[in-house]
Order: structure tokens, then C-alpha cells, then sequence
């Protein structure tokens, strides 16, 4: 990695805190609000994963674009995605970021450049492919950031993708949120090469594994990253090496996994290390995180307040936007 | 939904579906199942769930997310003398594996002068109702119809979900068969006799002379209702189940509708292209003359599948919307 | 095949989408163009011959063949404020790109809220009659007009080959434009105007009294051959050229059938689920009671295309078949 | 490589030699049949890669399943399918390997296990693993050997397969004809990696790069790698460096490579370099080269003799095999 990371001061602790926090007491939320049914389809939470989302956003300009997954919750809200609107979204409600269209795999939010959530695995990888294009045909220095899973690994258009990323030297940031399953499969036992990152390495890209669980590691390997892609220097690919805590979607039996994985995992969560580490070196106190948690609850609060009293969308608007209205492109 | 119609609970979809599974990889050593998370995770739908422990990893073989590669690693397992049972979780997931599927398990047989059949079977999820928005909603059985050198099936009872899984192992040809997510909850009784449904023909499950609908897959029961709310306005309705998609079963459509002389076509496609439109056309063509009035059809809204209930109800055809379009044809 | 019957000799189809192209390139520098050997090799079809010399790689540019992740990137590209116009070679290996075509061009628009729209053009050659057998002979565009969010034409003339491209980019939405591999070497003559061509609304070439002919792209010719040989018989056969697969132009559909109360429908998609269904379809829900007989069709027979001249002429629509169904009509 | 090279002697010279002559004077005879109408559609000439085909198939048994691309009558030829069933299919005639409907692009020979003759590039490598899929099952040693261009190696389904194959240690042959263009584009416009064979190094696979221009080199290469195969080590990867010397399909104005290119190629070709060399060796005379081209046009002539009188399809017939005729599987 070339650029330094950036000082670690009392500001930046709590910051990054605070976005892992308002994530995760968001998604509690929306897990109960789902028993509630308040919430429908399917619901995938980021868990566990927070430090990635969080971590990333820091190294990405306004102008960047973003292509995310069905499990995004966290991704648009680093992004900046308003929580009420996501809410909303959530809840299927007009005032909802995707106009309650598209629920929790379909967040969309254009005037923060965040494409998608795209719920069939791996659709997003080209669109990123393209956006970049696109910026780097407009002359621009931004980049287009794109998340998937390593379950997207498999899936032909990933290979298709990075190549021609790779031969265009295109401004894509490749983001593999490595949570070591896809569903119930394990990552050995869906690919034959296992160091997702040596895959980026086969295209002749840029390729480094990152402690998906240290919020500080992910940031400064993004800031390098896209340093680095900003300059001309082509795409870059960092395998983010992570663990989601709870279910695949809302409900799964874990047949596929033991509780003392899931145990050992957990002690080593985004938040718990965190915390436990900053607390030590004196630049945060148990005060600031529970002042910090009850801020995002009121946060959530006000958002699930909100999405509560939204509209519907009026069922004679079913038909809008199957084609842009005239003007709009 | 509820199949109370037809059969008393005992047993679900999801279930009779396994025990076709389980029957066939007893009783066949050249059939496996292979498919994302059938294995360990049991199936998206939980219909694997048990046989990994029963028949083992060979047999019961999870797939990476790969489509493309792991259906047409199908194809050619059945060329190479094996009977696949080749699962995509959903048949959204299912045009990635497109090229596979009409360039060549529909191809093979033809192109090679018969010399390659391609004794496949592929089972995916279809359908829309449970708030999954645009890309998880799809309807593509219909769609899928359209080529020659496959068939298409879509069971809607608890029998033909086990039966017609047994019938397309016996068959030669790429079979596709769609199974409705709503259904899998489903409950009714399944007899002990070997199942013995057939993929070519479709089934009369609910007689009357007045109007016919014509339908199959989760629709069904839209129909049955449909029918049930209209008999008390004296219109009785008579219901299909197509079940056959490709191979359509003409004499079955036209024998309805000559007896009702009307018919209403119901489908959870998009209405424009869908088999809805084939049905209409061979009507045009066949009993033109039969007609007391045009067929009508109730379809999927042309537009992507939106997440709120209201929406996605409003966009799909309903017990209610079929009622009203029987009764606008009587004047009712 | 010759357009003779419309238009002078003086240039090819193949020159008019060049044109466009360049057209196009010159006046909007978001448009670029980009598919598999575009760039050196000129093209699949020629087309884009001497456009690499005039615009440089970054606009013209070749990709490697990777369908799904162009496609796809084209699709990003212009949600990224670019115009891209992608060139899939042939209609054949769309299917690889299909899934971004149907789960992300077609729905981000909507499953945004609008936010979203997809200014992109796909372009591919269609069709049969070059003797290239099973998997280089598909005609897709019919089964394409299915899904509800992309737009489909298919230019049967020079002047739509070059009027629906430019008329394409000043779209919003996804459109994708049907090239008939028997016609880019027609020819006929351009007018020098800026092409004014339409992407919604069907076109009349030859007006008649007795029965509308239905058709599109390089069956246009077949059906103007056709209404040629009837018209000795006393029959005075209309034709419709539809040009825009979706939306159809259904106000000129009906208003030709309540004209002549007969139609034959011609398409050189597979029958069971073609494009010819949905019209007909749409034609006995709107003008059942106009109707003198029954609607006809006149399609592709359902097997994989042949590679002998003899059998893939018995398998595709024929101005002698299409003929004859006609005279069957009239008794004649 | 493990396995031996096989002792070289004037049996073998002359026996690689002449199925070499083979496909190139049966393939020189279809160039003037396209040009007199006689053969139609597309037609790919494997003129310069013959040393690649004939190399192969020494490795193979008669168990083993062969998946080929369009371009694949020197595959054909190589694997035994009769010269007279292969020139028959060429015309359309229903007495062509294929009943005469698939033409140049897809010829079927199932009773030697060739199974196409596939013109979607990329779409056999599935079939293939499939195919060995199938043969591992049902416990056989047997291998399925696949053939594809460089060119398809940017198509996602290459990529699937190989994981595919690797994962489940399959016997699978995989082989890349790498003549350095697909159509009119250069590997190095298509390919971030050049190295092909690294690419497969990527799933973990053993893979190897061969000079496909020299017969003996290529079968070798595939003996040993189909050594291991049969002994259950998982799939193999071969690229095999060759050339073609003729355009694409029938006519291309070859606009993307100089002349000089393909000469120098041309120099280096399968027939010109093996002949030089076993003639300098004692091991070939110019007679002998001289004798077999003649019994190779001998049997070309036999086989348009045979294509020419050979009857058509009756029409009547189109609608059949759309289904397996029952009974057939
Ligand atoms: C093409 C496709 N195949 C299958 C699915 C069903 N599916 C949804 S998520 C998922 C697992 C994806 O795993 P991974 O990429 O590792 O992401 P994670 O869920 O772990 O974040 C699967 C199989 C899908 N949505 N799309
Ligand atoms: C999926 C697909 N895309 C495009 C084509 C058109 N096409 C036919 S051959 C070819 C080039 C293939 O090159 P390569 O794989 O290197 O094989 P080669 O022709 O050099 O033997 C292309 C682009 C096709 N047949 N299939
Ligand atoms: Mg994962
Ligand atoms: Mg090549």
C-alpha cells in the first residue's frame, strides 16, 4: 500500500464508531420490525460486516459511484443514503429511497450515486464496469466502487468483469466482502482457489486481503486503492476478509456452520475489537459508546417514525417508470 | 392458498416433490441432484432437505454459483449416459444458464440427427406473490415455451408435483419443470401408488359449461375461486389445468372451450408474449367458429414486479380479477 | 432480395447503419460503440468498416467475448451519462447477455422509482436463410418483445435502418434493434435529410382491401412477393410493416384488419409463443366482431433451423407459403 | 511431465504425417467445394493447427468423450470419423455424420464419442465437464477432452467450468487452441493475461504451454497429461501456441495482422517443420510425403464422390429427432 494511513485521533474513533453503531442498531431494528411484519421479502442483514461498509465509504469522493448487493443496508448508509429514506424503503413506502419500489434488495439513491442493491448475484459487477467507463470516457477522476460476495466469484460475469476492467485499465475498485459463505456453501467448497485475491492477481490487477473486521485496516487499504485508480493506474481489488453473525436472509437453520465458529468469529467483531482497543489506548470510554448507541437508536426511532406515517404509492402509479418519462435521460 | 379442494392435509408440496426425489435416486443409480445449497443448506426451498444425508455428496452435489457451467455440466452429464436432476434455485437465476438451455439441450437431438438425446431434467422456482421485487418475481415458464426441443411443465397439486417429476426422468427429452413458490407450503394427501402423471396432457379440475378457464401453476386456485364466487351469479365455470406447457394439450383446450363456447385464458406472465397469447391464437385458429365471444385473458401487468403487497397484488391476477372479467363477459 | 419495389439502387442496408452511426458519433460525444470485432475487423456484417479510422478506440471499441459483462457495461455507461450503442454480433449469443438485459436494463428504471433510466441501444443481427444451422439461426426479437421495460424495433428498409438508430439514442429508455442478416446487402437509395424515423408506429407498404399481411423486418419482403402474386387472383393484399416489435402499434393493426376483416400474421419466429400470437391475440380481443375468418399465421416451423438449403427453406416462411395460406383463406 | 515420450521411428513419422495431409487436403478441397457452392454456411479451416489436433487424439481412447469447437473437422478427422460421413455433412447430405443438418459447425459422431461441433463459443466446456462428470460417476477411467479457442477464454462460462472441474477433480482435458486471434481481434486485446496457461494455474489446475506446431511436442503433453487424468488426479490444461493460416471463416480481408505475421508463421507451420526435420533425420523421404498427399486426395475424391451422390433429407423428415424418438435413450 502507498499512501500512509491517515492519523488515528479521538474524532476519527468516534466517527467510525458511530457509522458501525447507527448500522448495526439500524439492521436490530429492521429484524424486528420484520417478526413485526412491518417489513417483508427478503431481509439480509450486515451483521458483523459493518467495518467493510464503514471502512470503505471513507476512500470514495461524492462523484464516485457505488454498486452494491442484495445486503447493502450498511453500504447506503455509510454512503450517506438517509436512514428515514431507507427506512421507507424498507417498508415499501413512496417516500422510500427506491419509492418503496424496491425494498431492502433494491436501494437506490442516483443523487448519492448509489446503484443497487441488485439481488441476482454477481448482475452488479459489469454495471460498475460500465460506470467507470463512462467516467473515465467523461475525463472525470472518479471511480466506480463495487461490492460482492465470494459466492459472486463463481459466477461467469465476475471473470468477464475484471478482465475487462483489467485490459480498459478502467477506475473500478473491486470489493469481495469474503464472509467465508454463499447461503449454506462454504468457500471451499464453491472454488477451487480459496485466496479470493490471487483470482484479481490472474487479470494482472492489483489484489490485497484486508481484515474485513478492523474498520481502520479496510479504510486505509481503500484510501490506497483509490489513490492509486485515481492516478490512471487502473482497477484494484481488495478482498475483505470477513463474517456475518446472523442468518443468510432472515431465517436459516446454520446447518452449514458450527456455534464455536460463529463464537470465535464474533469475539472478533467490528464493534468488540474496536472498542476494546480505543478504550485501552484512552481514545474513547464506555460513556461514549453507550451515548453514541443511544443517538443511533434515536436515529432509528425517528426513521421507523417516520417510514410508519409514509404513503403508499397510489396503485394507479403501477405502470410509471416502466419506461423514463420524456425528459428524464 | 390451500389445496382443501382437491385433497385433505396430510403432507405439503415441498414434501411431495422429496419423496419424487427420494424415489428416483432408490430407484435409479444413474440419477443425481445438483444444484446451489441443495446439499448442506437442504434447498433455498428446503426440498433437498435429508437427502444429503441419505444418498450422499456425490449424489446430492451443491453446486458453486455458477449457472451457466453447472447446467450445461447437466446436459452433458445426461448426454454421458447419466439422468441429471438439475435444480436453479429460481427461474430468475435462470437466464444465466439460458444459453445453455436453447443452444444446447434444445438443439442436441435435432442438429445431431438424433444422435444425441438429452435426458435432463430441470427443476426451478417460479413465480411471484411473496415480495421479492423486480429481479426475484419472475414468471419464465411461458416464456420458456417457446422453444422447440424442450418441455415444459408446471405441477399445481401435490400429485403432479410428484408425478411428473417420475414421468420427465422417464423421458428422453430436456425437461423444465416449474415449480410455483407459493405452492410449496401446500398441503393435501399424496397416495402410496407409484405416481403416474403425464407430461403431455392437461387436467379438467373443476367441470362446467359456461365459461372455461384456462390456466396452470399457482393460478390454478385463483380459477377454482374465481369459479366458486361465480356460481351463485348461475355462471359455471369450467377449469384446465394446462400442467403441459410445451407440448400444449390442444385437444384438451379446444374440447372446453367448444363445450362453453367462452373462455378466459389466466396467466401470471406478462400478458404481452405470454402462452396466454399461444392459447388465444390456436383458439382463433381452431374454434373460430365455436365462439360466443372473444376470449379474454388475465395476465401479469407489463411492468417489473414492485415490493409492496398492494402493488404486486394490484400486478397480479387474482381470484377477483378473473371473476370480473368472466362477469363482464356475461354482462354480470 | 431486393427493395427494389421501394427504392432506386444506391446504397445497402448495411451503408445506412453505417451511416447512422456515424451520424451519430459526429453529433453527441457521449455516443460510442462498442461489441466484438467492431473496431478492426470492421465488423461481423461490415458495418462498421472505416469507423475505427474515423473515431479512434475509445469510440469504437472492440471487446473481448464476454457478452454478459459488455452488454452489461453498456448498461452501465449510460447510466453513467454516456449514449453507448452495443453491438451483440448476432442475436444468437445474446442469450449470454440476457440476464443483464432482463434483470438490469429492464427493471432499473422502475425498481428505482425512476431514478434510473437506461439510454442504451443493442444492436444485433437476426434471422435466418444463410444456411448457418441450430444455433446461428435464431430469430429473438418476437420472444424479446415479451418483457415489459426494453423497447424493440427491427428496420426492414434502408430509411428505418437508418431513421431507428438515430431515433433509438434520442430514447430513454433501452432499445434494441433487430437487424435482419438478409438484408444488409439491399439496396436502395437514402435521402440526404436527417432520418425522422419513428420507434413506436407501424408503417404501411402496400395498401389493399382483401386481407392485412402482419409482418416485420425481411418477411416485409416476403409478404410484398406474396401480395404481388395475389393480386392477379383478384386479391388485394395490405401490408403492414410493423417495425416496432414493442410497443406494438395496435391502432395500426386494427384499423388495417377492420379495413380488409381478414389477416395472415408472418414471422419468422418459431409459431408456439412468436410475436404472431400476441397479435393475434390482441386482434380477437379488439376485433372479433370485425373479422371475416379466423386470423392466420404464417411462422417458423418449431425445430432447430437446418443446414440444408432445401430444409431450411421448407422451415421458414416463403412468399409462396405465405401465398397460399391467403388463398387458402379465399377459398382459392 | 511425467509420462515418457514415446520412442520416435519411421512408423510414427509417417503415420503422424499423414493424418496431418489428411485434414489439410480434405480442408484445401472444401475451400474450392465453398467456392463452387458445393459447401455452404460457415466453414473454418483449421489450416496450420493440424499438429494440435493429430497430436491429441494419439492420447486418447476410444472411451474418452471429445467436445470440439466449429472449427473442428481436423478434430474430426483426427478422431476417426470417416472422411466420406464428414464430407457428406459438409454437403447436407443425409448420409453427413449429422444427417447433413448441422453442417461444417457441428459435427456429431457419437458412436466415437465426438460430440460436436459447437459454434457458441464457449458453450461445449460445460458439456464437457458434464461429460466427465458423468464417466466419474459411473466409474469409469475414461476422460472427456475439450477443445476451444483462446478466444473463448474471456467468455464467464470458461471460468465456471474450470472451477467446476477442479472442484470435483473431473477428468477433463481442457485445451486451448491459443492461435493468437479470435476473428479479428488479438489476444492482447482481449486478455489482460496473455499467458493463457496461467489463467488455468489460477483454479489450481496443472496446465501446461505447448508448441502446438509440433506434433510430437502436443502428443506428448497430452499423454502425460491424460496419464495423470486416468489416474485420478483431476483436470489437465493444455495451451496449445499454433496458428491459423487462413482467414476466420471462408473470407475476411484479414485487416488485423500483416502479411509478414503469417509468414513467418507460416515458416514455422505443423507440416513444413516436421518434414525438414525427420527427412534431415533419415526417418522420411520426399517420396513418402509425395505418396501419402496422393492417398490423401485419393480419399478426398472417394468422399466428394460419395458427398456428391449421397441422397438429401427428405423434407417430410424436418420435424424429426425436434424429440428423442422414443425408445432412444
Ligand atoms: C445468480 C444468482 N444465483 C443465485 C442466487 C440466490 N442467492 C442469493 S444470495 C446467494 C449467496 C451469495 O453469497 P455471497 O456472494 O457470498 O454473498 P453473501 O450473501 O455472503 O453476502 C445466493 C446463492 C441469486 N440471487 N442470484
Ligand atoms: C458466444 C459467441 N460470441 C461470438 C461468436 C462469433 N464468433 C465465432 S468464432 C469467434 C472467434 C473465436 O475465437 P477463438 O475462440 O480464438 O477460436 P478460433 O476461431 O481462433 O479458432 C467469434 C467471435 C460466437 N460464435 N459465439
Ligand atoms: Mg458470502
Ligand atoms: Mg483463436
Amino acid at each position: 500500500m502507498s499512501a500512509a494511513p491517515a492519523e488515528i485521533g479521538r474524532e476519527r474513533v468516534l466517527e467510525r464508531l458511530k457509522a458501525m453503531l447507527r448500522i448495526r442498531r439500524f439492521e436490530d431494528r429492521c429484524a424486528e420490525l420484520y417478526g413485526k411484519g412491518f417489513i417483508r421479502g427478503y431481509l439480509h442483514l450486515y451483521n458483523g460486516e459493518e467495518a467493510v461498509g464503514v471502512g470503505v465509504m471513507q476512500a470514495l469522493e461524492p462523484d464516485d459511484a457505488v454498486v452494491s448487493t442484495y445486503r447493502e443496508h450498511g453500504h447506503a448508509l455509510a454512503r450517506g443514503v438517509p436512514m428515514n429514506a431507507l427506512m421507507a424503503e424498507l417498508f415499501g413506502k413512496l417516500a422510500g429511497c427506491s419509492r418503496g419500489r424496491g425494498g431492502s434488495m433494491h436501494i437506490f439513491d442516483v443523487s448519492r450515486r448509489f446503484y443497487g442493491g441488485n439481488a441476482i448475484v454477481g448482475v452488479g459487477i459489469p454495471l460498475a464496469v460500465g460506470l467507470a467507463l463512462a467516467q473515465k470516457l467523461r475525463g472525470t477522476r472518479s471511480l466506480a466502487a463495487c461490492f460482492f460476495g465470494e459466492g459472486a466469484v463463481a459466477e461467469g460475469e465476475f471473470n468477464e468483469s475484471l478482465n475487462l476492467a483489467a485490459l480498459w485499465k478502467l477506475p473500478v475498485l473491486f470489493m469481495c466482502e469474503n464472509n467465508l459463505y454463499a447461503m449454506g456453501t462454504a468457500l471451499d467448497r464453491s472454488e477451487s482457489q480459496t485466496d479470493i485475491h490471487l483470482k484479481a492477481a490472474g487479470y494482472r490487477i492489483p489484489s490485497f486481503a484486508v481484515d474485513g473486521m478492523d474498520v481502520l485496516a479496510v479504510e486505509d487499504a481503500a484510501r490506497g486503492a483509490a489513490a492509486r485508480i485515481r492516478a490512471g493506474g487502473g482497477p484494484e481489488f481488495l478482498e475483505l476478509k470477513t463474517y456475518r453473525f446472523r442468518a443468510h436472509s432472515m431465517f436459516d437453520s446454520q446447518l452449514y456452520r458450527t456455534k464455536e465458529e460463529v463464537e470465535s468469529w464474533r469475539r472478533r467483531g467490528p464493534l468488540i475489537g474496536f472498542t476494546q482497543k480505543f478504550k485501552e489506548r484512552g481514545l474513547m470510554s464506555e460513556d461514549d459508546y453507550l451515548r453514541l448507541e443511544r443517538e443511533a437508536d434515536q436515529e432509528v426511532d425517528a426513521a421507523v417514525a417516520f417510514a410508519q406515517a409514509a404513503d403508499w404509492e397510489p396503485v394507479d402509479q403501477l405502470m410509471r417508470f416502466v419506461y423514463a418519462e420524456r425528459g428524464a435521460a | 392458498m390451500s389445496a382443501s379442494a382437491l385433497q385433505p392435509a396430510a403432507t405439503t408440496y415441498r414434501d411431495a416433490i422429496r419423496e419424487a426425489l427420494r424415489d428416483a435416486l432408490r430407484a435409479d443409480p444413474r440419477v443425481f441432484l445438483m444444484g446451489e445449497d441443495v446439499g448442506r443448506y437442504g434447498g433455498s426451498y428446503a426440498v433437498s432437505k435429508g437427502l444429503l444425508e441419505e444418498f450422499g455428496e456425490e449424489r446430492i452435489r451443491d453446486t458453486p454459483l455458477s449457472e451457466s457451467a453447472f447446467v450445461g455440466a447437466g446436459i452433458g452429464a445426461a448426454i454421458g449416459g447419466l439422468r441429471p436432476i438439475v435444480e436453479i434455485m429460481t427461474c430468475n437465476f435462470s437466464l444465466l444458464a439460458l444459453d445453455q438451455i436453447v443452444n444446447n439441450a434444445a438443439t442436441l437431438c435435432h442438429m445431431s440427427g438424433g444422435q444425441c438425446p438429452v435426458p435432463v431434467v430441470i427443476r426451478m422456482a417460479t413465480g411471484a406473490g411473496r415480495q421479492l421485487a423486480a429481479q426475484h418475481s419472475h414468471s419464465f415458464e411461458g416464456w420458456y415455451a417457446h422453444i422447440p426441443g424442450i418441455r415444459i411443465v408446471a405441477p399445481a397439486t401435490l400429485e403432479d408435483a410428484r408425478g411428473m417429476l417420475a414421468a420427465a426422468l422417464r423421458c428422453p427429452d430436456p425437461v423444465l419443470i416449474f415449480e410455483h413458490v407459493a405452492l410449496y407450503n401446500m398441503e393435501g394427501a399424496l397416495s402410496d401408488e407409484w405416481p403416474q402423471a403425464d407430461i403431455e396432457r392437461a387436467k379438467l379440475r373443476r367441470a362446467g359449461r359456461d365459461v372455461a378457464l384456462l390456466t396452470y401453476g399457482a393460478s390454478l386456485y385463483k380459477c377454482l375461486a374465481a369459479a366458486a364466487s361465480l356460481a351463485p351469479l348461475g355462471i359455471e365455470a369450467e377449469v384446465l389445468d394446462l400442467r403441459s406447457l410445451r407440448p400444449l394439450d390442444d385437444a384438451a383446450i379446444f374440447a372446453s372451450v367448444r363445450k362453453t363456447r367462452r373462455a378466459v385464458i389466466v396467466d401470471e406472465g406478462w400478458r404481452s408474449g405470454s402462452l396466454s397469447a399461444e392459447i388465444s391464437a390456436r383458439i382463433m385458429e381452431q374454434c373460430f367458429y365455436d365462439l360466443d365471444a372473444p376470449v379474454g385473458r388475465v395476465c401479469t401487468a407489463e411492468a417489473p414486479i414492485p415490493y409492496p403487497k398492494h402493488l404486486e397484488d394490484a400486478a397480479l391476477p387474482q381470484a377477483e380479477t378473473v371473476a370480473s372479467a368472466v362477469r363482464a363477459m356475461f354482462g354480470k
